[in-house]
């Protein structure tokens, strides 16, 4: 585990990895996503858990990503996100449409190094029927005509998110946002930014412990003052509803997501 | 009566019918981009302490697994009621999330996606199916990509689904054997006439179906003094419309 | 979700219950034991999460216990349990015996309301082949001869242990003992004693919320203080191991056994 | 030499051995009823900063997601090597935890059952076997119950198992293509027909096998100075042995 910069914290990032990336509420590294958005990889494949908001709809849109699987992506309450809308629509993007629980049951598979998991629901959907990475087998604990869907593991090469704070030893406290535990648990090696880097280890007491997650999974941190901006981040802020509306205003045009774009990447990070 | 007043209207008669549905429901859960049935959840548990399990929210969501919880407990049986909509909805309770046009290659236009839909419609007992806008377009014949099923066949594993749709003009009951819906209640402002004209897909009527009841005053005074406050945290936008202006 | 005495927590439970119970350094509930010894009920169905040591070990001895499910049943540094492996060879429980992560991996299917989860290893081990309910299926993600063990979902009627600390509203604190939160999803309902009873509510800080088991899972929960006793409860005592030995030498023996019992039941719960 | 001066010398040839073994890990769990290894890992620990998780400390212990974790962490190649003994190891590397006769409804004696070894026998790179007491009894020819086997057929997916046995007696390299163990060093006092002698199963042995090395003056003072103390949390007991009295 080491400290480093977040432009150092992406520039690991290689074409073709697959990248677990958070839900806006849960803890999204916008820091990291915009050093990629400045001098990323191209030909990322994201695995939203399970879906995504601003983070993939900004990666899209400006083409660094060539293959997207998320159960939804969305603005919230802001609505639509109209850069991911158009690039499916024009087949800019591989889409892989999944449903939640699925994300959820294919990063616990890899947890636990297990090939696959099953799930119940699905059947006689589209999602299913265009999923040819997916089985649809007999439960062999019963003799009844009984259907399930079994998911193959979902292995990212890295986890990438923000979390209110880590200690030295690299120990990341994500108190009860525990998609991010079972992400980095999944994948190879995992990328934070966070607000804070505290004295003292996450783990001395069993209060502060029941939250970590612990350095065994850290690859690299970087501090990141409000690097979820504009979105949230867990009790230390709240998303920015404003600049999130402006955003979905702007971005319905080329020009106007351009414009949003250059505010962002301009943006010098507000150190607290 | 301005459209804003309209909108109020319909928007009370929606909640009120949501909120009717969610009676000797214990544990109700809230999913992403449901102001509406947030609301009527926080009503509920204004009434009688349902308990509220809000996506996106932090005070109304005792969640401690992460985003998969949600899906547990459901699979376990302790979740009674769940909210889902659709860019379209058809007469079969199909619902349609993805897109209009041919999935997957062939999509005019391209929705959000499936969130959780593909499966909490078949573990959650009641499933209320929700679109405030009652058009032909949103409520088809037959949805263009199915992103969950109404109904499925005997065999499928299916404790779940549907029990009725509300909508901006009525509110249609589910049938899951002769999986149909049959108009419950028309909400003011609307007749036979208007809304077969208005939907897409057929459906059973009878030739006096009553006009869908408004919330109470108490229930007035519970949004006024508490609920708007509390989905305000998760739906500002939305929250600032049920404030008197 | 009730407060009780704990002798009424464990009135509800009924002969063939199957009870989860926690590992002896999580958070056993002694004093719900002591009350089962006292007047509980027979021919309980007990499933180790993955392992016991004094609680299966008192309930075997007493004849209480129809049949246990366990990755092993041992004393620790004390030794092995003698009233367990008595009774044992001596068939007087059915003993099914599996493997630590099987217990979690079964768990995990009724968290998830699948029938069933895979798990790697097992294969060529007696233990599987004495697992009439466990199957052996190809791996359908690939073509190569690739045998995988699948368990079928464990979904106990009760979860019983021992927690730090409650709400007035119900939830209980964990920590990082997250093999609890495991078993209470798991089972249909969850008993639950605790040290103590603490004001205000434990999901209303992150800090505190990250390491809570909601009220939604928790039936009822009685007060027991060193509730544990003689074992340990995370950070707040340790196990008494001068305790555990001499229980170790006396239950060689039946009168010894017998003896040890009469101090345990004997003794008036402290209360803080 | 007394019995507990030899017993000293016993333990520290099997630290010692261990304690090589552990060379080049990084992430080393240490399970159930494990003193030994226990204070081997924390020597590596102390020696190279290796990463110790070890069951029952709290101290010694950085898993927040309960006793998965362990299991999961093996599978997800993240463990590099943990340690397995039994009441019964054979010249195959089979170990038994279940009991002497006939199982399951023969047995003349019960073990406490298998733990974890069903599963992370198979999956660790490096499996370290222990068993002080080195007798014909402990170490047969075949166990009884093979509560998890030394080798596997190809197709079985198995990227872990054994490496060596570490004994009172001597320490064994296993070779797994092989399926045998063979003779490595033998502890001071052994020879070699002694070590037949004493154990039940048939292994290869070089004439002149070495004596096994104890540990250096600087290993012992981080015993004295560290390790004792650090073992104690888990293992009171041992630990009392470990001081100089």
């Amino acid at each position: 585990m080491r400290f480093v910069s977040t432009q150092e914290l992406v520039a690991g990032l290689a074409p073709g990895d697959l990248i677990a990336i958070p839900p806006d509420y849960s803890g999204v590294s916008m820091a990291a996503t915009r050093a990629l958005l400045r001098a990323g990889s191209d030909e990322l494949r994201l695995i939203a858990v399970p879906t995504s908001g601003l983070q993939a709809e900004l990666l899209i849109g400006v083409g660094r990503v060539a293959e997207l699987e998320a159960a939804a992506v969305s603005l919230g309450e802001a609505g639509p996100a109209p850069r991911f809308a158009d690039a499916v629509r024009n087949r800019r993007i591989r889409m892989r449409d999944t449903t939640c629980p699925a994300v959820h049951a294919a990063l616990q598979a890899a947890e636990k190094g297990i090939p696959f998991m099953p799930l119940r629901g699905l059947l006689g959907t589209d999602i299913l029927a265009h999923r040819d990475d997916w089985r649809v087998v007999p439960n062999p604990f019963t003799k009844a005509d009984d259907p399930i869907v079994l998911l193959p593991a979902i292995a990212p090469d890295v986890a990438l998110f923000h979390a209110p704070r880590a200690d030295r030893d690299g120990n990341v406290w994500i108190g009860r946002r525990r998609e991010l535990a079972t992400m980095a648990h999944a994948s190879r090696r995992s990328l934070v930014t966070v607000e804070e880097v505290v004295e003292g280890s996450l783990l001395a007491h069993e209060e502060s412990a029941a939250g970590v997650l612990p350095a065994m999974y850290v690859e690299a941190i970087a501090v990141a003052p409000r690097g979820a901006w504009p979105l949230g981040c867990q009790d230390l802020y709240d998303a920015d509803d404003v600049e999130l509306a402006r955003y979905a205003a702007a971005a319905r045009s080329a020009d106007g997501f351009a414009a949003w774009l250059e505010m962002f990447l301009g943006r010098t990070e507000v150190l607290a | 009566m301005s459209r804003d007043a309209q909108a109020a209207r319909r928007r009370e008669a929606m909640l009120a019918a949501i909120l009717r549905r969610l009676e000797g429901c214990r544990t109700i859960a809230v999913g992403a981009s449901s102001p509406l049935p947030g609301t009527a959840a926080l009503l509920a548990r204004a009434k009688w302490g349902a308990r509220v399990l809000m996506l996106g929210s932090r005070r109304h969501n005792s969640f401690t697994d992460g985003g998969r919880e949600l899906f547990d407990i459901a699979a376990q049986g302790r979740l009674d009621a769940f909210f889902l909509s659709g860019g379209q909805i058809d007469g079969s309770a199909n619902i349609n999330l993805l897109g209009i046009g041919s999935y997957p290659d062939g999509l005019i236009q391209r929705f959000p996606g499936s969130f959780g839909s593909a499966y909490l419609y078949f573990v959650v007992p009641k499933v209320i199916l929700f679109r405030e806008e009652h058009e032909r377009r949103t409520l088809p014949e037959r949805v263009d990509v199915v992103s969950a099923p109404g109904t499925s066949p005997a065999h499928v594993h299916r404790p779940g689904g549907p029990v009725a749709l509300v909508t901006g003009r009525c509110v249609f009951g589910f049938d899951r054997s002769a999986g149909r819906f049959s108009l419950e209640s028309l909400h003011p402002g609307e007749d036979a006439g208007s809304l077969r004209a208005a939907t897409g897909f057929d459906y059973d009527a009878r030739d006096d179906a009553p006009v869908t009841e408004g919330l109470s005053e108490a229930d007035h005074a519970l949004i006024r003094d508490r609920v708007a406050d509390e989905i305000a945290e998760t739906y500002p936008r939305f929250a600032a419309t049920l404030r008197p202006t």
